[in-house]
């Protein structure tokens, strides 16, 4: 299991910077906004916890595919699969790892994202609480998809489109939790609700992932 | 230990294409598979490996048993040889990796990142997995594939030791192997038949 | 007499550097010093910024050497292209992360400054914002040279990245310059040139920018050292292997 | 020297003289210890070249 | 060339619907934008040209790998490479049955997903206009960026990080003149604008990106 | 027509593997290269097709005149066997796939995913792309891998006749191709020296 963890982090690394990327395309995304939207402010003010959440939805995204398709390309897949290691528990690793390269360097790099879309003060600690609750959902979610598009080719859009729509609820709690943070609101049913997700989903879709990586995999 | 199929059949993208498949390998021996190209070797190792199910007939062997590999080698291009077969010996939790590399002849090369290895090398560090493993059975789809000939001889030695260790092989192959003891297998004659036009619910199986 | 494509010879260029390296070296330490010291300790305040001022002894020419390191790598970049000296190649990228660090000087001491002049930290005013897209540039320079493993194909991508690059910086001022006008006027907030030429401001401010230019030298002649020898232990090591 | 008074900005501008000269000082430590490291470990590789014969 | 364009457009409809999962792609960024931002219309509406040339642009990234990464996988690309076609042609080819399969039908959809956020009725048409005059720069460029880290092991991310800030002008403008439009004002500026990157990146670009490819090749 | 190559010398991934390999070869006639695993066949075979520059020496014929198959056969999954090799006939200009398709045994399979073939299914169907290119100099990387006996003795027949029609071939290969006609090379020669120490302007090369 360590060995495993280990593995996907030191690839995750050497493939090109995998901790620095996914915080780059972060910033890029947040960077672009403006552009698109215009400048003033007030209206980045208001948009801000939104577009910081659907942000770092993006960049996690992005980088989903790589969870198992390189595997899959090269074969470790097969071989993983009749090694000792259970598939569930080879998958939660898979989803850990994902979860450390890509979703904490975003939350810990959130608040000067923040500066950039200039959210008010008081809503910096919200955003990051509810980052650190909502990501982990947003990595087995993704993890989920991946092992359902594993066998196709370049599955990668068909992975966004099935993985989207499942990371809506994750979203509007998430985002939901920021901004009432920001606006000096009560923020505990959101949170409540992200951590039962993140929870939720912790302890049930690796099952459904390792079953579908299975049937795929034949 | 002793694998013994019984009655095979194998299917790949849901068309059988083995039937009635048996055969039994000992401790200590080894089963060569023949047969032309896309006859279903392939299929019916990944089948014994448990990586697909059969749809017919019975294994009499549980997966745990097996070490499978397959035309890919899975290897990790960035990481140096060394990584890739210590990663494996970790899962397997086999621990050392010395025997492996000697038995490739891959000490020179264990440092050197996997992806800068030409095609015969790469294999051998694919081959030098199935000594990690530890696992009594082995399962290889054309193993020489790009090995030199000196390279094929090293197989064929680590074959042979796996078989003094109590081991098995299972593996296809079209060329020759330098196995003088290996028993072989003709598949031609387990071809599936064609299906009979108005057996309408067998095209569901 | 030797043409200057002398010192693109990495032996010559790793000699003749290791000769300039401690004067250069004490230079920019003196200037730097001096000028910071000078501008820091013995400057009056300004009477609308008040002591704020100070930090133009950083800010600016940290902006400067941030534009400047990127056209000096461009200028590498085409001398790689065009005559395949390795040292120009290897100079473009010891330079890269220097630039980024002044890009990354120029944005946090100005977004310091910005809080007491603007009440923000960060406005989306043409400036800012093209040094934040330069700063992307950088990053995605960097990163390139580290993803490829082959020494030559990394010096041809990221020459041609530096090359369309620059084109597409220009581009964006341009478009940056477009995009925020008339909507908000950050820009009127900063100083006026004629104003802060005060003579007081302006020879502390000569000297610091003289620091950061020779700082500069010295931190690329090392560092491109440093990526001769990188790169030769890599040849030699490769070699070795080989047996 | 004496501290020059910096009145209701000394926060912004001493925060931003530590910043700026904390990265310079960083890129030039990183910037010598690699030059060091690497220096050594090429002469390292050299010298084994020469001595065992590989050439 | 045909043969080439041929071959790419069938092989993109094939891998699992190249045409609808861009369009899809789009249509979950825009639908999740409200999640994020709230429901408000006149927020949205204020915030619809530039989230609507975001979603463009990120659908058109995602997709940006698929050109050239498949290809080298196989090894056709080394076999096009040998081919008589030459690899500037092949460049401009493989850029346009991008554009063709990713951008154009996100600029025949446009206008419903405009209506999902409230843009005004005469925003319509400038924004439809920008999107078809922008996008082809957006493909071009796209393609350098790919030939550029065609060798890399999922490059993905790092191509996103290449990518992005040449996108910036052509987003600045393409949103611009979108916004322009829906406001009633004078749009010519940001359209010749658009159209001079356009064309400019189009006869330029495709040089390097051939140099780039035959680099990555050896 | 004749393939001349003078004093070449190779390099993969910025290191020297082979240094002064000449030979010719002219219309009607096969060449086949040969040596252990990772002594420089695969880079050889690329440098003359072009795809990357030589270190040293020169190759007498340009690039057009070659067609060349690597240890990758750039086929496409979701494409039919026919479609396959349409593409590559229409990038050459070759138009009729018949006879590759006759050559390699491939009507049957015409109709069928690329994706859905067996390994040495799939082998036949990039060296039947050799047959549309028609070029005359075929640079072929382990051809012959994964192929059954049968399908062994359809390449070779190929080759032949594709000498007969004034073409000429170069491959590198480890089993037995069948071809006895064949000149073989030994490249083990040919292993480029590591480098002299001293030399500080060579390990920028
Ligand atoms: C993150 C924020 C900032 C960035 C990225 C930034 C960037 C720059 C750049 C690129 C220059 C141009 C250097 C040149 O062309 O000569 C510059 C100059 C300057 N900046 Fe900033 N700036 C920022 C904030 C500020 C603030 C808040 C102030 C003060 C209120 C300020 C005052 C100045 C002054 C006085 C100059 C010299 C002006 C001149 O040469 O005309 N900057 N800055
Ligand atoms: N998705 C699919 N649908 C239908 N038939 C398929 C599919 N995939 C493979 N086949 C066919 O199944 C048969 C068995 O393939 P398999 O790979 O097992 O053959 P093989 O004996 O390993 O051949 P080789 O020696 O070439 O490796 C082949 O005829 C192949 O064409
Ligand atoms: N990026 C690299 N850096 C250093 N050496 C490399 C790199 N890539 C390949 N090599 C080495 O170059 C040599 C030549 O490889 P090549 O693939 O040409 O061998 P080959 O003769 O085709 O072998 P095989 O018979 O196994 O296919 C090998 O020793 C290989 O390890
Ligand atoms: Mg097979
Ligand atoms: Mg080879």
């Amino acid at each position: 299991m360590i060995a495993l963890l280990g593995r996907d982090m030191r690839l995750a690394v050497r493939a090109g910077g995998g901790f620095g990327l996914g915080l780059a395309f972060f910033l890029i995304v947040v960077t672009l906004v403006p552009f698109g939207v215009g400048p003033q402010s007030a209206l980045l003010a208001r948009i801000a916890p939104g577009i910081l959440w659907l942000g770092a939805l993006l960049a996690c995204l992005l980088s989903l595919d790589r969870i198992f398709a390189l595997d899959w390309e090269d074969g470790s897949l097969d071989l993983l699969a009749t090694s000792p290691l259970p598939l569930e528990a080879a998958v939660s690793i898979k989803a850990l790892a994902h979860w450390l390269t890509s979703a904490v360097p975003l939350i810990v790099a959130a608040p000067l994202f923040a500066l950039l879309l200039s959210l008010p003060q008081a809503g910096y600690v919200p955003l990051v609480a509810s980052l650190a609750l909502g990501t982990p959902a947003l990595g087995v979610i993704g993890t989920f998809g991946a092992a359902l598009t594993v066998g196709l080719k370049r599955g990668g859009l068909l992975l966004s489109l099935l993985v989207l729509p499942l990371y809506v609820p994750t979203l509007i709690f998430g985002a939901e939790m920021a901004r009432r943070g920001t606006e000096g609101l009560d923020t505990t049913t959101p949170m409540l609700m992200l951590a039962g997700i993140s929870f939720g989903v912790i302890a049930v879709l690796p099952f459904a992932s390792a079953a579908v990586l299975r049937v795929n995999l034949r | 230990m002793e694998l013994t199929v019984r009655d095979l059949g194998v299917a790949r993208g849901g068309v059988p294409v083995l039937e009635g498949v048996s055969f039994a390998v000992s401790a200590g021996e080894v089963l060569i598979l023949r047969g032309p190209n896309g006859i279903g070797k392939t299929t019916l190792l990944r089948t014994v490996a448990g990586l697909q199910p059969p749809i017919g007939g019975r294994i009499g062997l549980e997966r745990e048993a097996m070490a499978y590999a397959a035309h890919a080698d899975g290897i990790k291009a960035t990481l140096s040889v060394r990584e890739n077969l210590e990663f494996w010996a970790d899962v397997f939790a086999t621990g050392d990796i010395g025997p492996a590399l000697d038995a490739f002849e891959l000490d020179a090369l264990a440092d050197r990142p996997a992806g800068g290895l030409s095609a015969g090398q790469k294999r051998r560090l694919g081959l030098a997995r199935m000594v990690v493993t530890g696992r009594p059975v082995w399962v290889l789809d054309e193993p020489t594939v790009s090995l030199d000939v000196q390279a094929v001889g090293l197989f064929a030695a680590a074959v042979r030791a796996h078989l003094a260790g109590g081991g098995l092989a299972l593996m296809a192959t079209h060329i020759d192997l330098g196995l003088e003891e290996a028993r072989v297998l003709d598949l031609g004659p387990y071809r599936a038949r064609a299906l009979a036009p108005d057996d309408f619910d067998g095209a569901f199986l | 007499m030797a043409s200057i494509w002398r010192y693109a010879n990495p032996r010559k260029f790793i000699e003749t550097t290791d000769r300039v390296l401690p004067w250069v070296s004490t230079a920019a330490l003196a200037a730097l010093v001096a000028g910071l010291a000078w501008g820091f300790f013995f400057t009056p305040d300004d009477y609308r910024q008040g002591s704020t001022v100070k930090i133009i002894y950083l800010h600016v020419p940290a902006a400067l050497m941030a534009i400047n390191i990127w056209i000096m790598m461009l200028v590498a970049s085409l001398v790689w292209i065009v005559r395949r000296h390795h040292v120009s190649a290897l100079a473009a990228r010891a330079a890269a992360p220097v630039g980024a660090v002044m890009t990354v000087i120029a944005l946090v001491t100005g977004a310091i400054w910005g809080q007491p002049m603007w009440g923000t930290w960060w406005a989306w005013d043409p400036r800012l914002t093209s040094f934040l897209i330069l700063f992307l540039f950088y990053l995605g320079y960097m990163a390139l040279w580290a993803a490829i493993e082959n020494d030559d194909t990394a010096a041809d991508l990221t020459s041609v990245l530096c090359l369309v690059g620059s084109v597409f910086a220009l581009l964006s001022r341009y478009a940056v310059n477009f995009w925020n006008q008339g909507l908000h006027q950050g820009a009127s907030l900063s100083l006026d040139k004629e104003e802060h030429v005060a003579d007081v401001f302006y020879y502390p401010l000569l000297l610091c920018i003289a620091g950061f230019v020779l700082l500069f030298i010295a931190l690329v002649f090392l560092r491109t050292q440093t990526e001769i020898r990188a790169r030769r232990m890599r040849a030699l090591q490769a070699r070795e292997r080989l047996g | 020297m004496m501290m020059p008074e910096l009145g209701k900005y000394a926060g912004a501008v001493l925060s931003s003289y530590a910043v700026a000269i904390g990265l310079i000082v960083a890129l030039i430590v990183v910037s010598v210890l690699r030059a060091r490291r690497v220096k050594r470990d090429l002469e390292e590789v050299e010298n084994r070249g020469r001595g065992n014969g590989t050439h």
